[in-house]
């Protein structure tokens, strides 16, 4: 038997398998398909503090192994998260993770403070990456200075595990990456989508209504594969890795990279089954090469 | 329950040029299908299509454990689909969204153009069990897109257009004189296609106050509830095409 | 009959489809496939002013819908070039551009100079973005205090196109942009590669012998074409897109988003011949869409 | 010339569970192949492979216009090339990368591991037509790895190694006893197969103070020059395996 589980700060994972902000919904819509309490965690849609439309209708376009999404965060807010939502999802034998976002920093705090009274959620990812909205989102991932701040605002009022997720579309990851360490935070994911853009050549109109959109999947791996490993080199907290992940072999490369562990994307879209497959995949590695704790695998690249 | 199965292509028949029909067995699901739904085919071996194809069923059986679907071949998907060989493996999840309504005993008329008729057999069919009367109204562009019409004629009384008045009446599906005639008093209908006929049939219904459930499809990324991809405005916000549709009340719809 | 011309500055392009450079050699390379005269221009190989070896073994790497290279500009050096190269090709019907590279502004200038000597070389690409290189390339690319020394400095000693190649490794690519049109560039190139990375889970070793390498192909293409669209929205200079064209659609896409020209790099790796059917594809979009002017559809988006 | 053909598969033949002959016709390229000479082929329909990929010709036919490949099937690409059926298209660019040195009336070795002896059928029919005295010697895991052997015998003495003893001598190739003999009097010997083979060979070579040529599988990624992808260290600098190899002295190389 291998041993499976790592550890982001205060938070024991039973294995570094975990599913990516807006890809898993709440987790119970995978119910039919396996047991979400299997994860090491669950990474649940983003939320905000007033009901959201999100953007219109379209919203997604296939490219070339990705896809682009313009969903602009649309949620009914957190006090329906908490009347609703919460009570089916808080008994799940595994972590529930928020995904915090806001416009401002005030609304970023504020959705902490609220969150920060839910017992069954031990963590929040703080969101300053998402492409897809007009205000804050990315406008806060993509400058040092309001990384920082976002980050030691929500840090003050926030004692569980604070967890920041960057965005890739800037030219230094790792410095983003140190800068929000320096602010507080307890651990980093990487990466959100890289802003794309798809064009109907035909009607010669954008194919999201937001123009550009996110992008997401395989299509992305190479270059969220480099900056994990650029963002584990620079600091000392540990990180979780995300980007186009669609099986094993992609978790282990983004453990080897110096993930502690990895959120699975869109994958689940094309095979909700997949992190499950992925868990025993990686246990089938260690077991085929001798590794006895997956923590061994973690920044394992011989350079 | 949804399920995620790989089933076994049984048969692969091209109705015309560019449309077939694929059937599937092996499926354990079919217990739990609902005219109306819709399975997500995964499309293997080609190098330029990522995500699943939302597919609504053309039918089912259960004793053969079999589930078919009329595809139009309009893209790289559609195609590749429809290069399957029999005995070979299709992955599907499935059934997935809601369904129409089935009344009892009401006069009904369901109108499909295009790939929109797919869903209608599986409708017929259980109004028909249900007491309903039946007229289904299919339109096209010429004699080789009015498919299924043997089919429908087990549940109802058939019309047809087509654009170049090969079949039925000529012109658009909307203009057929069911629409002008003084029988035309229904209780529900039904409608599937091109937005565009779709909203003409809609608006009719408004106009007369009929009762009237369109079923759309919006571009899909997961098709379970997850992406919020496949949105639909509706007079109660945006919702989820895939879990909350693809079947609408067009009351709902800001069309 | 369409008319496929299109304009760089002083350019005279007879349509707008070109060869990227480091993916169609000095041209030659392919006269077995077609005459590369027919071409909108040709971008050759990046050169410096020294022969420069490369990186070691392996320089390749396959991913979704792409690849990573890791080359580092191997080239024999601008002598070689002008002695055993360019007296080959300069009779070629079509013209010929040459990619600039330096690790330090007066290299870049020195080889500008060397270059201007050249009667039948009317452009250069000035390639502040290559990510291969340890000492200069992309560093120039990736801070515009950096770009604009580089471009103003060039700008000084050479008078005919100067055209200068960005790096899609930044924050704000719109601010790079305006930042060299300032410093005197005739035109903007976009992009180069994304920094990439890959790791062979098996031997826990990366697949390049740098580590890191330039990712290129389909994969990048709706990132690409975002970035030409906000630098088209930017400048007042003229674009030449590219980044995973495979075909003419692609190809319409980067023009509909404001290429003027576009140009194709990995893809002619895969189908020498794809230039070619891509000017034809082209025309055959236009006169089904009644378009007379392929210039009409420069930045044609209807947004 | 490089050509770029859309070739036919006239058959695909597995030789063992992990190795296939792929035989193509359509050519017209055939007359300017040269033993060690390869070709770039296309592999359509597989999500995940975008490049092509290179392949030594095993043979072809100037009347027939056919060309033939030896591939071991070790990855995604080999895979599906291998599921290739009679009758489909292949799109190929040929011929590509220099060729063996020829010499007249010499007696010469020819030692091939794994798909590495795929180049040595040409090589040993053109050797063989100039007087050479040819022996060969290839190398395997198991008797199931050594093949074309009736086929060598037309060209020469045929010696082989097995790792598990099944057939020819137990061991690696280069512990062949052929190496030990007195009787190793070569005037040039040819390799091609793992890295690890070819350097020992090599090794022997140079010891012996005998020519050798080693034909290399650097990874490529356009195989006619522009990439700088495939390149190996030599005595002259970084060489393109694809336009100044795949055949190299070992001279030249820094082993
Ligand atoms: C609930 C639902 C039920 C459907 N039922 C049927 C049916 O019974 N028979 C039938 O022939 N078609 C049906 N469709 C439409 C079918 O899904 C699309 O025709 C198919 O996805 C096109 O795939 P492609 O690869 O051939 O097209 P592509 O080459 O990808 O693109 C061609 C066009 O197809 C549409 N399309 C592409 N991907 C999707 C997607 N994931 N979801 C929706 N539309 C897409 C887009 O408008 C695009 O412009 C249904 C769609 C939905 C949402
Ligand atoms: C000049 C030359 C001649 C060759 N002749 C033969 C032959 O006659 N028969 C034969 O079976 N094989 C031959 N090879 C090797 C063959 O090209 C690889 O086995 C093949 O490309 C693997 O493809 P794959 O998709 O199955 O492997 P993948 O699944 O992509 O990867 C498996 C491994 O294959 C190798 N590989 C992958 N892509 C390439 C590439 N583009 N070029 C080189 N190696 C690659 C890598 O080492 C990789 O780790 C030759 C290679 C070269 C360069
Ligand atoms: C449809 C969709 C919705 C997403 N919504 C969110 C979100 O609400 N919050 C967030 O932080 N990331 C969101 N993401 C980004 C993912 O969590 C993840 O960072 C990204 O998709 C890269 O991983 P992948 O390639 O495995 O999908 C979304 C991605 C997709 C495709
Ligand atoms: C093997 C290889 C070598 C390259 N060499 C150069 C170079 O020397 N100079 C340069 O400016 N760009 C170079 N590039 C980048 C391309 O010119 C182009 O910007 C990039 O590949 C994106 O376009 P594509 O996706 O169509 O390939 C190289 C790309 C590849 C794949
Ligand atoms: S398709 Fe994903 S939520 Fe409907
Ligand atoms: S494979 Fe491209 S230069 Fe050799």
């Amino acid at each position: 038997m291998v041993d499976l589980s790592t550890k982001i700060h205060e938070l024991e994972l039973k294995n570094p398998v975990c599913t990516a902000s807006g890809t898993f919904g709440y987790g119970e819509e995978f119910a039919d398909f396996f047991d979400p309490g299997l994860l090491g965690s669950i990474f649940i849609k983003g939320l905000t503090l007033k009901n959201r439309a999100g953007n219109p209708y379209p919203r997604m376009s296939e490219t070339a192994s990705g896809m682009l999404n313009a969903v602009g965060l649309q949620n009914k807010g957190i006090d329906h998260f908490i009347e609703n939502i919460y009570p089916r999802i808080k008994e799940f034998d595994t972590h529930i993770i928020a995904n915090v976002n806001g416009s401002t920093v005030e609304e970023y705090v504020e959705l902490t403070e609220r969150i920060n009274e839910l017992d069954h959620i031990p963590a929040i990812e703080l969101n300053i990456s998402c492409p897809n909205v007009k205000e804050g989102g990315m406008a806060f991932g993509v400058s040092c200075p309001s990384a920082v701040a976002v980050t030691e605002a929500v840090r003050e009022v926030y004692d569980k595990t604070l967890i920041v997720k960057l965005s890739p579309n800037v030219t230094d990851i790792a410095e983003m990456a140190l800068a929000v360490e320096g602010a507080g935070a307890d651990s980093i994911s990487l990466v959100n989508t890289f802003l794309g853009m798809a064009i109907d050549a035909e009607t010669r109109k954008p194919l999201l209504s937001t123009i550009t959109g996110g992008l997401s999947g395989p299509s992305i791996k190479p270059i969220a594969l480099r900056m994990v490993w650029q963002v584990y080199k620079a600091v000392n907290i540990p990180v979780f890795g995300m980007g186009g992940i669609m099986n094993a072999t992609d978790a282990i490369e983004f453990l080897l990279a110096g993930s502690s562990a990895v959120q699975v994307g869109t994958a689940c879209f094309i095979d909700p089954q997949i992190p499950i497959k992925i868990i025993q995949g990686i246990e089938d590695y260690m077991e085929r090469h001798g590794v006895k704790e997956v923590r061994e695998l973690v920044g394992g690249l011989i350079d | 329950m949804k399920r995620i199965e790989d089933l076994t292509v049984k048969n692969l028949r091209w109705l015309n040029t560019n449309s077939y029909v694929l059937e599937l067995s092996g499926s354990e699901a079919t217990r739990d299908i609902r005219p109306g739904n819709f399975a997500e085919i995964r499309i293997d071996n080609h190098p330029d299509v990522f995500l699943r194809r939302p597919f609504s069923y053309l039918d089912y059986n259960k004793d053969e454990k079999t589930v078919s679907f009329f595809v139009k071949a309009i893209g790289k998907g559609t195609h590749k689909l429809g290069t399957l060989k029999k005995g070979e493996t299709v992955n599907i999840i499935h059934p997935l969204g809601n369904s129409f309504s089935i009344p009892e005993n009401k006069k009904v008329l369901i109108t499909g153009g295009g790939s929109g008729i797919a869903p209608f057999i599986m409708l017929g069919r259980e109004l028909k069990e249900k007491g309903n009367e039946i007229h289904i109204l299919t339109g096209g562009r010429t004699s080789e897109d009015i498919l299924f019409t043997d089919e429908f004629r087990k549940y109802g009384e058939v019309f047809c257009t087509t654009e170049d008045g090969s079949l039925g009446e000529k012109g658009l599906l909307t203009q057929h004189s069911i629409f002008s005639g003084k029988a035309f008093d229904y209780d529900l209908i039904y409608t599937c296609g091109p937005d565009g006929m779709m909203k003409a049939v809609a608006s009719i219904a408004k106009e007369r106050s009929i009762d009237c459930e369109a079923s759309l499809e919006n571009l899909m990324a997961c098709g379970f509830g997850v992406c919020l991809c496949c949105i639909q405005e509706t007079t109660e916000g945006n919702k989820c095409v895939c879990t909350e549709g693809p079947v609408f009340n067009i009351n709902e719809l800001k069309w």
